[in-house]
């Protein structure tokens, strides 16, 4: 009888931007009478989304007020039975793990809603009518439709409503590349690539993951053991995030009948870990980001790796080990390795980029690596360490997108080597561009270093002596990234100005409303982390305590 | 090591902060609308504020016991279980010597710059970083702990980054600074392996922080130090491979033999900024480093022979290059790298505080030299090439007469600065029984007397080749204004003046300095061993240093004195090949920087397009591969379907309407031809039923 | 030897063969009602015959004069239809009135 | 071979060479009275058979109805005066064919089947007995007859009525 409702909050955060969409579709319908014609309907579409998503993120600073760090418990919860047959509870709340997410989202989300706004500024979109403008309402409505399924995908703890919202977030973000991303195109070497092509392969290749974790849902929903509803009635299995992760930490999986004579956890645990890792994006699944988000508009590409890759991660967290922890002892190493070629891998191939926003995908790439090797280790610093580095990658990566999108809103090319010497043209865009850099590549003193450097102490003192050779080897990536970012700023910003951007004009303010808070709070969590490691230290300190206790016994 | 609190610590980075903030961010308005002199007042006030409340604080801690230092801390930065680090900022008697060098020596450069800068456009951008990396230099400084020093000694990398490719309108500035930052990266990815390697050795001893005290106090503790000397990690000593990283980071830092290269390549900044960072400041930060964490490096001679090893081969190495070149900014990096070579030859032999003083007297006769070569570059309208000067003793009395002062007191000349902290470190050098090999002090000793002849030799060679004989410049040269002459009298006089701080024992007279700084090394006192020497020794080898800078002296005099139009290439058009192939080896700095190029970067980027090409070529493969293979085989279904079912139902159709066609012709219209049907059925039956019974 | 019921049959038969033929074999509609009226004379003729010899009672005879009123009655509409057959297609010959042909 | 059988043969044979006569005739009038010949034969086998009553409703109803319902048709649709009245059949050699081998076949089938032959009784009249079946055993059909006869009736009527009322 325990996870009563305690507040609905949640629920509003996770529905607000749907009511929204729901808005903008009623006025669509009822346009005529309303008298809301072409450019007064954008504008109206604009003026709800924006103000669902600041709802959202005032909603957010009311959660992160209210949230008491010090406990272990879920907070904020909102539970009642759903689908009474099938034992499946609309059951939404937040803990240590999910908290920072749930904030990260709707921060990003209000950010991403601003960039995709073409107020305060001049746009030169002569010959291709710049995103932003092209069937406003309908943008609007899968944006905020997306907002929800993320917001609902972190808030989730149950695991059909989980997976619901896991699904939710796929088929908004396959229109939005797909329609406002870059026109079909064929490449020199006659591949056909443009914003169809990439939303097709995000799509299917999310898809085939989710499979995997339905099938895993399935398995584990009747292999969990007796447990009640909320309203007290005794079930034979159930979908509660929460009792499938006590069962699991009794060792219930562990015993659990093997798959195909192999062990139960750990079939369930690989395919659970495909099916996020695709999200993370994990070394071998990763291609679909790079042409995701080359092909995707900017405020999109800020979503998709602000956030959408954050759940990938969380999902290793909230399912992986907290529900599987022997599997998860068992694999431990194994995705440290990945997460160490994710590193260095990643930064290598960054170097060989022409295009700014598959160079930005690939460093995403690499840090998302630290996330999995800080996982791995098992040490709370190295868990708490990953988790900030999700945050931080969180902040920095819109930063980096938005500040690819306001030198492709000018100059309509992302090619890096077709650049030159913009610093002395554009020298506020320099300023912030050199700060998101430096922020990106690990400089102490803002929000890059604190991830890494933790992750890397971190994983050293994790008990698989293998783990020392890994740090070792992310180590080098953390110089090849400086390399490559600097690279970058040579190519673009500094040496003589390339006549053929003598042009260009500096920021405009909607872009110093989107690139400014961001780069505030990349300083301020640099130089002050502590409110968020606040948030999240006792929960993953008792997640790793819980997952090494239970110790390598598979 | 009590802590007292001292509320104005932060003060010291705060104000070069404040300065660069709002120079940064309003400077462009405010030179703009108030002038220059709006924008360098405040660049300029902020160091010599910093500067007063360093001096306030060091008095302070003068009047407090040895081990105690002033402390202040600002918030907690990291705190996750066992690990917790805070924004803190601590000064002890070592910090304080640190951060009243760094604060005076740049605000004397900050004054110096308004005359250097003064036609620079982008003059507030300038001072902004100047102040900005001021701010880094003292979180380095004055950092508790190994994280916040790690902050200021990333800020630093990033400032001189910044202020080495300040003229980025030209590409090769841009490229200089982006090879010095990534250098230092490397330096410090060694730097931070270590630190791991550190802190997961001591957190089974329960160590509380990461601040140097907590770490001090849990390595000095007996019990800890021989387990820690006792356990291995891949096969080498923990404690020594832990120094040997540190080391590595120092060397990205300090620019020593692996990783050296980016220096020269940073004289491409404004010359302020050379004097500045590139000689007095940041360069010194690996020796701070390892002198700060004497009580580990003392604890492993495998380390300390590697410090003093690599910075003697440093110092030599550099020295030669140094006697070849013709820039005039490039022959001061050389012989900043070799002086280096020298205080971690010092810091190695476990004379820590000898390593200090030279770092202290090398701050002020090395920032002389290169205000004075950038007075001189400023004079000859920004011509660094030493073969087109000559003749400027006459044109620029005062920069030649403090040039003349530094340069003495770099070659080691008697009372000047660099007499006494080079010929102690030659000294302690000599006398130590730290190093591996039991004679190694007696080697060393050799290669630091060969680099310090070198040393004097293109210190005087320079001076000749810029002040004596013919100007062979075009255009007049002219004195400097006044803000630079003053600060390089002030330089000057201190590049003389610097050392009485450090009087030798020898001569029986208080050595202030030792003193001052003998409480901080004190946990590595007891491992530091002599090896015996006896003061005659120290006596005839402060006769042979004298000698040294002597002969140096004498051979640049001889070869360069009264340059005539045409600089004596004896050495290049020498008939002997040898000579010649020596000669341009050295001159092209052994082709360490092509070797670089060629093994490292090169291979990186084959590296970075052979991985993409993977990546596009077989991962994506694979991917539109499943895609394309999914097609065809929805494609051979489609076949299937189209061809088999449907030609099944159109088959049975087809029958239907054949089958008509052939039945239609029986329906002939005629009776007859139905009885016929119907008799030959008839008959068929009854032959049939006859047959079957 | 005696004549018995196979004498009959034999005759019956050839009627019935006879019968056959002429329908077959005639092109006018008339000439085939006379074909058919034989063939039922021969069907008559055995109901007689069996009567006679096998059925000992009256049963085969009924059957007969059935017979025979039902080819009145046929006859009659036989050739009604030929009439309106001749008045609609001007000849009474088979093979013009294959109108119904497939 | 008693004079019955003998006055038996010429019978058949006057029944079974008419209605040959009926078949290979050329001319449509002449197999027309031959057809006569054919049912005053089977008259004759019906008394032969002892059914006197069949005999005479034979004679009357065939030769007096049917034949003259058949040359009226012959005379309506003869057209006399057309030359070639032929009457040529189509297809000879099938028909003979197909003749010869029924012809066979039924003798055939006759002679080999061993009919369950009894001794015929004396002739006696067999109207009464005809009667009573009629209207004991037989009464069903007898009914249905009637009702056939009237469609018949009305069919033949409204077939051949004038064209311009329908």
């Amino acid at each position: 009888m325990e996870y009563q409702s305690t507040s609905t909050l949640l629920s509003w955060m996770v529905f607000t931007p749907l009511l929204g969409a729901v808005a903008i579709l009623l006025a669509m319908a009822f346009r005529g009478t309303l008298r809301l014609e072409g450019k007064w309907m954008d504008d109206f579409a604009r003026v709800v989304g924006v103000a669902s998503m600041t709802a959202v993120v005032l909603m957010g600073i009311a959660l992160y007020l209210g949230f008491d760090g010090k406990s272990t418990a879920v907070q904020f919860i909102h539970h009642f039975v759903w689908i009474r047959e099938y034992n499946i509870e609309y059951f939404l709340g937040v803990d240590g793990v999910s908290i920072t997410m749930v904030l990260l989202t709707a921060a990003v989300g209000f950010v991403g809603m601003l960039a995709s706004v073409p107020w305060w500024g001049k746009l030169d979109d002569h010959h291709h009518p710049h995103f932003s403008k092209r069937r406003v309402p309908g943008y609007m409505v899968l944006f905020l439709l997306l907002q929800t399924g993320i917001m609902g995908t972190f808030c989730a703890l149950d695991f059909f409503m989980f997976y619901m919202f896991w699904e939710l977030m796929l088929l908004p973000m396959y229109f939005l590349i797909g329609i406002w991303g870059a026109p079909t195109r064929t490449e020199a070497d006659g591949r056909v690539r443009g914003g169809p092509y990439a939303a097709i392969k995000f799509f299917l290749y999310t898809l085939a993951g989710s499979v995997l974790m339905l099938l895993a849902m399935i398995a584990l929903y009747y292999t969990s053991g007796p447990a009640t509803l909320v309203d007290g009635t005794p079930t034979q299995h159930t979908f509660n995030l929460l009792y499938l992760a006590r069962m699991g930490q009794q060792g219930l999986f562990a015993g659990a009948a093997p798959i195909l004579g192999m062990a139960f956890s750990k079939v369930v645990f690989v395919g659970l870990f495909i099916a996020f890792s695709i999200k993370v994006p994990m070394f071998p699944f990763h291609t679909w980001l790079p042409d995701a988000h080359v092909d995707a508009p900017t405020p999109i590409s800020v979503i998709l790796a602000g956030i959408l890759l954050k759940t990938g991660a969380y999902g290793i967290l909230r399912f992986n080990f907290s529900i599987l922890p022997e599997a998860a002892n068992w694999a431990a190493y194994g995705i440290a390795v990945f997460g160490a070629i994710n590193i260095v891998y990643a930064a290598f191939v960054c170097m060989a980029q022409k295009d700014l926003k598959k160079l930005i995908a690939y460093s995403s790439v690499s840090h998302m690596g630290f996330c999995l090797l800080g996982f791995a280790a098992m040490t709370p610093q190295a868990m708490s360490g990953a988790v900030f580095v999700m945050v931080a990658h969180g902040i920095i990566s819109p930063m980096l997108f938005l500040i690819a999108g306001v030198v492709y809103d000018r100059a309509h090319t992302r090619d890096i080597n077709g650049f030159g010497g913009l610093a002395s043209k554009l020298p506020e865009y320099a300023g912030i561009t050199g700060l998101a850099f430096m922020a990106s590549l690990g400089l102490p003193g803002l929000a890059g270093f604190v991830g890494e450097v933790l992750v890397f102490l971190g994983a050293f003192g994790s008990a698989i002596a293998g783990f020392k050779v890994l740090v070792m080897v992310s180590v080098v990536a953390v110089i090849i990234t400086a390399a490559y970012y600097l690279w970058t700023i040579h190519r673009m910003f500094l040496g003589p100005l390339n006549e053929k951007w003598a042009g260009l004009w500096d920021m405009n303010w909607r872009e110093r409303f989107t690139l400014y808070p961001l780069a505030v709070l990349t300083v301020l969590f640099g130089f002050y982390p502590m409110p968020l490691f606040d948030l999240m230290n006792p929960t993953l300190g008792w997640l790793v305590e819980t997952v090494s206790r239970v110790g390598n016994i598979l | 090591m009590e802590l007292h609190p001292f509320p104005y610590l932060f003060l010291i980075p705060l104000f070069p902060l404040l300065g660069a903030v709002v120079n940064g961010l309003f400077g462009a308005r405010l030179q703009r609308r108030m002038g220059k002199n709006a924008v360098h007042a405040l660049a300029i006030a902020m160091p010599w504020a910093s500067f007063a409340v360093a001096a306030t604080a060091f008095a302070t801690l003068a009047g407090l016991s040895g081990e105690s230092a002033v402390h202040q801390s600002l918030w907690p930065w990291f705190s996750i279980g066992q690990f917790n680090a805070d924004m803190a900022f601590s000064m002890d008697r070592l910090s304080g010597v640190m951060t009243l060098i760094v604060t005076f020596v740049g605000s004397l450069i900050h004054v110096y710059s308004t005359g250097y800068m003064h036609d620079e456009q982008s003059y507030w951008r300038f001072f902004a970083y100047l102040n900005l990396f001021m701010f880094a230099m003292l979180v380095l400084v004055l950092g508790d702990s190994f994280l916040t020093m790690f902050v200021g000694w990333e800020g630093v990398g990033l400032c001189s980054y910044l202020l080495i490719s300040f003229w980025y309108k030209d590409s090769k500035n841009a490229a200089a600074g982006m090879k010095a930052f990534v250098v230092n990266r490397v330096g410090d990815a060694g730097f931070l392996i270590g630190l791991a390697l550190l802190i997961w050795a001591l957190f089974p001893e329960n160590l509380t922080g990461l601040s140097f005290r907590e770490v001090q106090e849990v390595v000095t503790n007996p019990a800890v130090r021989d387990r820690l000397l006792s356990s291995e990690v891949f096969g080498v000593g923990l404690v020594s491979l832990i120094c040997v990283l540190f080391f590595v980071g120092a060397t990205g830092k300090s620019a020593q033999i692996p990783l050296y290269v980016w220096l020269p390549d940073a004289m491409a900044g404004p010359t302020p900024v050379s004097a500045l960072i590139h000689a007095a400041t940041m360069v010194t930060a690996g020796v701070y480093m390892v002198a700060r964490l004497n009580f580990l490096f003392a604890l492993s001679p495998a380390a300390m022979t590697v410090v003093a090893t690599v910075g003697a081969l440093t110092a030599i190495f550099a020295a030669t290059i140094g006697l070849f070149q013709y820039d005039i900014k490039k022959v001061l990096a050389y012989s900043t790298v070799s002086q280096l070579g020298f205080m971690f030859m010092a810091v190695g032999v476990g004379a820590y505080w000898v390593g200090i003083f030279h770092l202290m007297t090398h701050a002020f006769f090395k920032a002389c030299l290169f205000l004075g070569a950038g007075s001189v570059i400023m004079g000859c309208h920004h011509e660094q090439d030493m073969r087109h000067m000559g003749g400027l003793s006459k044109l620029m009395p005062v920069t030649a007469i403090t040039y003349l002062l530094a340069c003495f007191a770099i070659a080691g000349f008697p009372f000047f600065s660099g007499f006494f902290s080079k010929d102690e470190i030659l000294w302690k050098v000599f006398d130590t029984g730290n190093l591996l090999l039991p004679g190694g002090g007696k080697l060393l000793w050799l290669l630091g007397a060969l680099a310090a002849v070198c040393t004097s030799f293109y210190m005087f060679r320079s001076y000749y080749l810029t002040f004596s004989g013919a100007y062979r410049g075009h255009g007049y040269p002219h004195e400097s204004p006044r803000s630079v002459t003053f600060v390089l009298s002030i330089l000057g006089i201190l590049s003389v003046v610097g050392g009485y701080v450090g009087l030798p024992i020898l001569w029986g007279l208080p050595n202030w300095f030792e003193h001052w700084l003998e409480p901080v090394f004190e946990p590595s006192a007891p491992f530091i061993l002599s090896a015996g020497g006896t003061h005659a020794t120290e006596w005839t080898l402060m006769l042979a240093s004298v000698g040294i800078a002597l002969a140096g002296f004498l051979a640049a005099r001889w070869l360069y004195k009264g340059a005539a139009n045409p600089v004596p290439a004896r050495l290049l058009s020498s008939p002997n090949p040898a000579l010649r192939f020596v000669h341009r080896l050295v001159f092209n700095k052994y082709y360490v920087d092509e070797a670089y190029q060629a093994a490292f970067v090169r291979k990186s980027l084959d590296l970075s397009r052979v991985l993409y090409r993977f990546d596009q070529g077989v991962i994506d493969f694979i991917v539109n591969a499943c895609g394309t293979v999914s097609r065809f085989f929805s494609a051979i279904q489609g076949w299937i379907d189209y061809r088999l079912v449907d030609g099944m139902v159109n088959g049975v159709a087809t029958l239907m309407v054949t089958g008509g066609r052939v039945l239609k012709v029986t329906q002939t219209g005629r009776i007859q031809s139905y009885v016929y049907g119907i008799m030959g059925g008839a008959i068929a039956l009854v032959v049939a039923a006859w047959w079957l019974y | 030897m005696t004549v018995g019921l196979v004498h009959y049959l034999v005759v019956a038969a050839a009627l019935f063969s006879l019968g056959l033929f002429t329908v077959l074999t005639r092109r006018n509609a008339v000439a085939i009602l006379m074909g058919v009226e034989l063939i039922l004379n021969a069907a008559n003729v055995n109901f007689a015959a069996f009567s006679r010899f096998t059925a000992q009672n009256v049963g085969g005879q009924v059957m007969a004069l059935f017979g025979i009123v039902l080819a009145a009655a046929e006859a009659c509409v036989a050739l009604a239809i030929v009439l309106a057959v001749f008045r609609t297609f001007r000849s009474v010959d088979v093979n013009d009135t294959d109108k119904l042909r497939g | 071979m008693s004079i019955a059988d003998i006055l038996f043969y010429c019978l058949a044979l006057l029944t079974v060479g008419s209605a040959a006569w009926v078949a290979f005739s050329r001319n449509i009038v002449h197999s027309a009275f031959a057809l006569l010949g054919t049912f005053f034969g089977v008259a004759g086998l019906y008394v032969f058979l002892s059914a006197d009553f069949l005999a005479v409703v034979q004679a009357l109803v065939y030769v007096g109805g049917i034949l003259v319902l058949i040359l009226f048709a012959v005379m309506l649709t003869g057209r006399i005066g057309d030359v070639q009245v032929t009457n040529r059949s189509a297809g000879l050699v099938p028909g003979l064919l197909l003749l010869v081998m029924m012809v066979a076949l039924l003798a055939g089938l006759a002679v080999n089947t061993p009919w369950p032959v009894s001794v015929p009784g004396p002739a006696s009249p067999t109207t009464a007995a005809m009667g009573d079946a009629l209207l004991s055993e037989y009464v069903l059909p007898f009914e249905v007859i009637s009702v056939l006869l009237i469609a018949a009736l009305i069919g033949a009527v409204t077939l051949v009525r004038k064209e311009e009322d329908r």
